[in-house]
């Protein structure tokens, strides 16, 4: 298929859709392959980033338009659609804990911020921006909560690999949730953690030696 | 930021509901003092905590609760600080709530901070179109066929309409040549000349079922209304039907 | 306000609304002249028509944007799922009748089935297994059908002369149809038509034989 045909395909597709599409989908409906299917959207973003009107979204390998944000006074001028208010404080603390943390309970969620987070819980989950993702295997099963694509598509997210600074914070967190894995460590704010596999050589013989 | 109430000597006195929690206090104690999170017991901010505490009596139970956990932390640390130490005691296990309570408060401080640059990447002001109704909707495609399946639903169809044929063919259903009304004008006329009659003289040999049924009934008709009279000799013998009143002239 | 800026807000405001949206009140609430609104239509057409997967509708001083109609059929793809389901008995018995009888109007397969085929038409249409192939020339000039090439590609036929036994088949509905001209046929009620594939031995002959 040409590529200005599959741009046309998928530009109609989104426009129809309105809501997320799995690039998978279009992928194997329509028998495209990997290459074509970037070389594609590609294209469609060039023309549909930056001054247009319509933009081309990407998060979690699907594909949505959405208006041009700079444009959002005129068009709800015109056609008033519902608005979304901006998060408060506490939202935002408790979303970034969930992004960073996910799947987690409310409890672990309450412990970091030292308080109740019910409201907050609430508000987050009726913006869509959370869900339930399972159950914790504990006493009580209590529920694990995730973040949605409503979410990178708020916060502008491709991925969650996304998120500022996401593998860094992660680090950090880990080093003060579990001081005692790394007191014999000096860290540095770059200081990487070396891979499972890596065993230093003069370590090596003992360790195939060792009884296990 | 939250507001100030009141200035007092060297700090600022801030709303206790302003903060979402006793860590958010503390943590904006930290801040606005610039020191960093692991000294807060070697500054004066566990005593500034404490101190605005006295307001808990204006805020719910549930977050009084939260701030006073806190506070009894602090109390515990310093109340440890100024006892001489005694080796015995200290639990190798337990963690010190000292570490536990700065440990609590830098990771809150991450998540506070990512929070914030969160903050400056939310984008409310994209706008999504609703689906298209047709969107959802199936698309019926047909299961593969069969022609034998086109010839079976074929050739029984064909069976089918000869069976109806067969059916529609007319059964002739012969109109009555005569009702019983008629036939009575009929017999009335003839005994009206004859004056007397045969009853098997009533029937042509042609007649039908009905076409008999109708005379005997305009036979019996005439019985009723005495218009004739009969008289029947043997049994299953013929019937001699006579004009009412001609009997007595004879 | 620049050209190229208002073109990008009537752009997100006809992607939105996905309904048309008059001209009148993008012009009324942003302001805009007849001019200007002009030549933004000029330039959205530009964009918006021939291989673009959205196009531009300009009717009744309205403005739609609807998908290009080239690609229906793969948009329908990937965005409508599929549903299989059977042919119903009645709409095999029409499809073999229009198969074997075409070209043939409506009222006479009714009159063969002897009952109302309006539904089993439209149907068979709808699935592309029959196409009106012209008009009788009688009164009221009624429309003749006949099967199409998804019929020959469903059944697996390279031609319609394909049908098995099609002369056979033809003279035995001619009998059914005109039994009076073939008064040597006695029906019992449990009468059955033999199989096509059933000829009388003495038969065989005279039907290989004779002229087709």
């Amino acid at each position: 298929m040409k590529i200005e045909r599959l741009c046309a395909i998928i530009e109609a597709i989104l426009f129809l859709a309105g809501e997320p599409v799995k690039q998978g989908d279009i992928m194997s409906k329509l028998n495209i392959s990997d290459k074509q299917m970037k070389e594609a959207i590609d294209l469609i973003e060039k023309n549909h980033s930056g001054a247009s009107g319509i933009h081309l979204l990407k998060f979690n390998n699907k594909l949505q338009f959405s208006t041009n944000p700079d444009v959002a006074d005129e068009v709800s001028a015109v056609l008033n659609p519902i608005k979304e208010k901006e998060l408060s404080r506490a939202c935002l603390e408790t979303l970034a804990i969930i992004a960073y943390k996910q799947p987690i309970t409310r409890l672990e969620v309450e412990q970091i911020r030292g308080v109740n987070s019910e409201y907050t819980f609430s508000v987050l989950s009726q913006h869509g921006l959370i869900e339930v993702v399972g159950r914790k295997d504990v006493i009580g099963k209590p529920m694990l909560f995730g973040t949605t694509d409503e979410f990178l598509k708020r916060f502008e997210l491709s991925s969650l690999e996304d998120l500022p600074d996401y593998e860094k914070l992660l680090e950090r967190i880990s080093i003060i949730e579990n001081p005692q894995d790394h007191m014999l460590y000096k860290f540095d704010d770059d200081f990487e953690l070396p891979e499972e596999e890596e065993i230093p050589d003069f370590l090596k013989d003992e360790i195939e030696n060792s009884p296990s | 930021m939250p507001e100030i109430v009141e200035q007092k000597e060297e700090f600022f006195i801030y709303r206790l509901d302003d903060f979402e929690g006793p860590l958010d206090l503390l943590l904006h104690l930290v801040k606005e003092a610039k020191i960093e999170i692991k000294n807060i017991f070697v500054s004066n901010i566990t005593e500034q905590f404490l101190s605005h505490m006295e307001q808990l009596e204006t805020i719910d139970m549930e977050k009084a609760a939260e701030f006073v956990d806190v506070a009894s932390t602090l109390v515990e640390i310093k109340v440890k600080s100024l006892l001489p130490k005694m080796e015995e005691f200290i639990i190798e296990d337990e963690e010190d709530p000292k570490e536990r309570l700065i440990r609590q408060l830098e990771e809150y401080n991450l998540f506070k901070e990512a929070g914030e640059k969160l903050k400056q990447q939310e984008n409310v002001y994209r706008f999504y179109k609703q689906p298209d109704p047709k969107v959802s909707d199936s698309r019926v495609i047909l299961k593969s066929m069969s022609l034998g399946g086109l010839l079976d639903a074929f050739s029984s169809m064909m069976h089918k309409i000869a069976l109806q044929k067969q059916a529609i063919i007319p059964k002739t259903i012969i109109k009555d040549r005569f009702t019983v009304a008629e036939k009575i004008d009929q017999i009335k006329d003839i005994i009206s000349v004859k004056k007397t009659m045969s009853f098997f003289e009533l029937f042509e040999s042609d007649f039908t079922k009905s076409e008999m049924i109708n005379t005997f009934l305009a036979l019996l008709e005439l019985l009723r209304l005495r218009v004739i009279t009969c008289y029947q000799a043997t049994l299953f013998g013929d019937i001699i039907l006579t004009k009412t009143g001609e009997q007595d002239e004879n």
